[in-house]
């Protein structure tokens, strides 16, 4: 069990956040020499409301393809955040946007809190970009999968023309992980 | 009957398997050619036949064909 | 009895062989005497002959009923399929080999009820398919019940007080739907059916042919006709009036009866053709 | 860089790519959750290929389309979950007695009815084989993978034109949509297999020709003209009345997939040789009983797992001798208890055969199947 990393992305729909799991699953097993499977909530919840994916990693096989004790949580929404924490696992991370989550669970897990909405609106000018900010944050904040194969991932699923926004984005999500750690 | 051209008969030929006895082909007939023998139909009167094809048209039993 | 005057223009000097088109041994057909199914097939078997088709092209789908058991007889790609079904079979086919010549022979209870769905949108698609609905107003191979066309008040072993259910009218529908081809016929006027399904054959598009023919053995008992010569005089000659005489006769001439002959034809897009060309521009786009 | 061909795929994307790795080249069907995702991939794919994609009015349209197609020639398929599973079964009845070779895959979901479309669930286990009235033969294989729901779908198509049958193709909605990396195989990796085709002359063909187990299948339109029909019939194609024929052909469609179910039949191991208590399952919950087994075998617990892949026919021996070698066989299902009737069929008491069952649109998790296994031990 040890070996399994799990990551979950939540949020609202609409946020990005499959595509952030998705993003990351890639950026493990397609650009990173791991395995990876990534679910995801799918449905009426994707559809607005809280809405979540989630992404194993290992270096070997995956069975049980679903979350059971998560290393490393995001939340865009507190509504996401006091859905989905209760399966961070002791001694893992709880990464939420500090103006949308502003009653943090407490437990077990450490805790923190960065503006990703607002620097991804006053840095680059479009919140669209936030959940890429967000990745760039987990890549550096849990070293699960190299910054070369998170950014290969993420070029790969972008259109041409929003390439640079999306690699500054990714970037700034780097270094402000840095600072948090 | 001479086999004079003009007087030429044509041939009806009713397939007695085939025919199921619904008798269209007798009714429709406008020059009362045709009559039922029982339930299957049969010649009474070649000489009136126009070769007008009505019995063979109508027939649904692939029953009845008139031949030159 | 008199001959109609459309039939005495026709007339026919040698008899056609329909043996050319049917399959060996397979006569006597399972239709009941009178059931003008017969007269159908032959006529259809005559307008296929007209068209120079091939049969090793030719496709012949049906569902389920009495009028569905013309594929048996008749010596081409034969498909007896399910109740209902027969036109999203056939759309199978058509659009796996859209060369081929696919003719649906169907009852009114088989297109329009059962299959009333795949009825409107075969017609919406305008897929290349030639419908010949076998309309005698009942469901003959269970015994007699009333069906989409049954007219109101008739008897029927499941209308036994008169139909309370007005009837489809066929041809409406088909045109409403989108069918680019529409006609009527009946058993009664055969060289009009002929020459109305060769039309249909030869129209690129869904055609859709409505016949009207005599069920002697369940509509015709119950609704008091003596004979199936009886129901062809009453139902199909005096009960339908050709469209193009119908335009030269006053409203109460024509108050009550159905309207034979090609009722609605428009060219349009067909379905497997504008497929084709999905094809030839996706496979080209990806060189 | 990239392994080559290696893709994140979601499981009914996998569907897609095996479909088209294995030659099918006909698609129709109607949108239903979970297995939409499938007829938008082949409306993609298949003009691309030359093949035809249609979208029909509903899901017997579907799947009566799709024997259509397959009749033409083409390798067929529909896709469809429990409400258009049901809807289907007339047609699959058909395709049985008809022999017609078309693939059927059903991503189950929550049921009766229209029931819990978002969630996962196996409750089509025992419509796969006794949905369609009569008695016919069936075929379905039971993936658990994303990469193996590419290589069953293969599997799938080879089983349907080699023995002129539909095969199903049965996951659950959380392998439909979940996501792991698929190597796509390369062209001759996987064995194709095509139908058989005749080579007599036409007016000797025989669309059910008792000289063959399975005859050969012409297509439509390629000069071997012939009668198909859903009613009992002779080897020619023509309905027949005549009892001896009928008994001989029913029995000869269930023969042709039973004598040859050694070939078909599939199972993958984990763990058994010195197990005590074995657990039974299929697609996703295999993956929480593999899970379970790698724990409780650190617990020092001799757990193991049998796993088919070919569900239909059920591996009847396979069960049959596993109990004869350990104290129980627990068989997780999200279902309440289809997979487990048959085991206990199978086991014919020699030893405990419990079911662990599911229905809440949740996936049964490893810690249950673990503590489940302990109560045996």
């Amino acid at each position: 069990m040890s070996e399994r990393y799990e990551i979950r992305f939540s949020g609202s729909g609409g946020q990005g956040m499959i595509l952030a799991g998705i993003i990351m699953a890639e950026a493990a097993a397609i650009y990173g020499d791991k395995n990876a499977v990534q679910s995801q909530s799918y449905g009426p919840e994707s559809r607005g409301g809280a809405s979540k994916a989630e992404v194993i990693i290992s270096h070997g096989p995956i069975d049980y393809p679903k979350a059971t004790a998560i290393d490393c949580m995001l939340a865009m929404t507190q509504e996401a955040c006091t859905k989905y924490h209760g399966d961070i696992k002791s001694g893992g991370i709880l990464l939420v946007d500090s103006e949308e989550v502003k009653t943090v669970p407490k437990g077990d897990f450490k805790v923190l809190s960065f503006p990703i909405i607002g620097t991804a609106r006053e840095e680059l000018g479009k919140t669209i970009v936030a959940n890429i900010i967000s990745l760039g944050m987990i890549a550096e904040l849990t070293g699960v999968v190299t910054h070369e194969a998170v950014e290969k991932a993420v070029l790969s699923r972008v259109p041409p023309a929003f390439l640079d926004l999306n690699k500054k984005a990714l970037q700034i999500g780097f270094e402000k992980a840095k600072m948090l750690k | 009957m001479t086999e004079s051209a003009a007087k030429k008969l044509p041939r009806i030929v009713v397939n007695e398997k085939l025919c199921k006895g619904c008798s269209i082909c007798v009714d429709f007939c406008p020059t009362d050619v045709l009559e039922m023998k029982g339930s299957i139909a049969a010649v009474k009167n070649l000489a009136a036949c126009t070769r007008c094809q009505l019995c063979d048209l109508r027939c649904p039993d692939f029953a009845i064909q008139v031949f030159d | 009895m008199s001959i109609p005057v459309a039939e005495k223009k026709e007339k026919v000097s040698v008899p056609f062989d329909y043996n050319k088109y049917l399959r060996p041994n397979k006569l006597p057909h399972i239709w009941c005497p009178g059931c003008g199914h017969g007269i159908v097939l032959k006529a259809m078997l005559r307008a296929i002959d007209k068209a120079g088709l091939e049969k090793d092209n030719i496709a012949l789908v049906s569902g389920i009923g009495c009028s569905s058991r013309t594929p048996g007889y008749v010596d081409f790609n034969t498909l007896h399929t399910l109740h209902g079904r027969a036109l999203p079979f056939a759309t199978g086919i058509k659009l796996a080999k859209p060369e081929m010549k696919v003719i649906v022979v169907t009852g009114d209870g088989d297109a329009l009820a059962i299959g009333g769905n795949h009825f409107i949108h075969a017609c919406r698609r305008n897929i290349d398919l030639t419908v010949l609905v076998f309309t005698n107003a009942t469901y003959g191979m269970t015994g007699g019940q009333y069906s989409p066309t049954t007219p109101l008040e008739a008897m029927a072993t499941t209308s036994r007080y008169g139909n309370i259910e007005p009837p489809f009218d066929t041809c409406e529908m088909a045109k409403a739907s989108g069918a680019t081809f529409v006609a009527r016929g009946t058993a009664y006027h055969t060289i009009e059916l002929e020459k109305t399904i060769h039309e249909a054959l030869t129209h690129k598009g869904m055609s859709v042919v409505d016949i009207i023919d005599a069920c002697p053995t369940y509509f015709g008992r119950a609704n008091k006709f003596k004979s199936a010569t009886q129901m062809m005089e009453e139902i199909e000659k005096d009960g339908t009036v050709n469209v193009k005489q119908a335009a030269n006769l006053p409203p109460e001439k024509l108050a009550g009866k159905m309207l034979r002959g090609v009722l609605h034809k428009v060219e349009k897009p067909e379905y497997c053709e504008k497929y084709d060309i999905l094809i030839k521009e996706k496979a080209s786009a990806k060189k | 860089m990239a392994e080559k061909k290696k893709k994140l795929l979601q499981g009914n994307e996998a569907c897609v790519e095996g479909a088209i790795y294995a030659g099918c080249r006909f698609y129709a069907g109607y949108p239903i959750t979970p297995s939409t995702e499938i007829m938008e991939g082949m409306s993609v794919r298949l003009p691309k290929l030359g093949g035809k994609f249609i979208q029909m009015e509903d899901e017997i349209g579907g799947i009566a389309a799709a024997l259509g197609g397959s009749l033409a020639g083409l390798k067929s398929m529909t896709a469809t979950s429990g409400p258009g599973f049901s809807l289907k079964q007339e047609c699959i009845g058909y395709a049985c007695l008809t022999e017609i070779p078309l693939v059927i895959v059903d991503v189950m979901r929550g049921g009766p009815s229209t029931g819990y479309p978002t969630g996962p669930s196996q409750s089509d286990i025992m419509q796969a084989k006794w949905g369609t009235h009569g008695d016919h033969p069936v075929i379905a294989v039971t993936p658990s993978t994303v990469p193996e729901i590419l290589t069953e779908t293969v599997r799938a198509f080879n089983l349907a034109e080699q023995f002129r049958t539909p095969v199903m193709v049965l996951y659950d909605e959380i392998l439909g949509h979940m996501r792991e990396p698929v190597t796509i195989p390369s062209p001759g990796e996987l064995l194709v297999e095509d139908r058989a085709k005749p080579e007599c002359k036409p007016e000797d063909y025989h669309p059910y020709d008792d000289k063959f187990l399975i005859a050969p299948l012409a297509p439509f339109g390629s000069g071997y003209r012939f009668h198909v029909t859903g009613l009992n019939h002779k080897q020619d194609g023509f309905p027949t009345n005549d009892s001896k024929i009928i008994r001989e052909n029913n029995e000869r469609i269930m023969r042709k997939v039973h004598i040859n179910r050694e070939s078909i039949w599939k199972n993958e191991e984990v763990m058994l040789d010195d197990a005590e208590v074995a657990i039974f399952t299929i697609g996703s919950t295999a993956r929480s009983a593999r899970f379970a087994v790698n724990e409780l075998r650190k617990s020092g617990i001799k757990a193991g797992l049998l796993r088919p892949l070919t569900i239909w026919p059920f591996p009847d021996r396979a069960v049959a001798e596993l109990s004869n070698r350990v104290k129980a066989i627990i068989v997780p299902e999200m279902n309440l208890g289809q997979m487990t009737l048959e085991v206990e069929r199978c086991a014919k008491g020699r030893c405990a055969v419990e079911g662990l069952f599911r229905v809440d649109g949740e996936p049964i998790t490893p810690s249950q199947i673990f503590h489940e296994v302990r109560k045996y031990l």
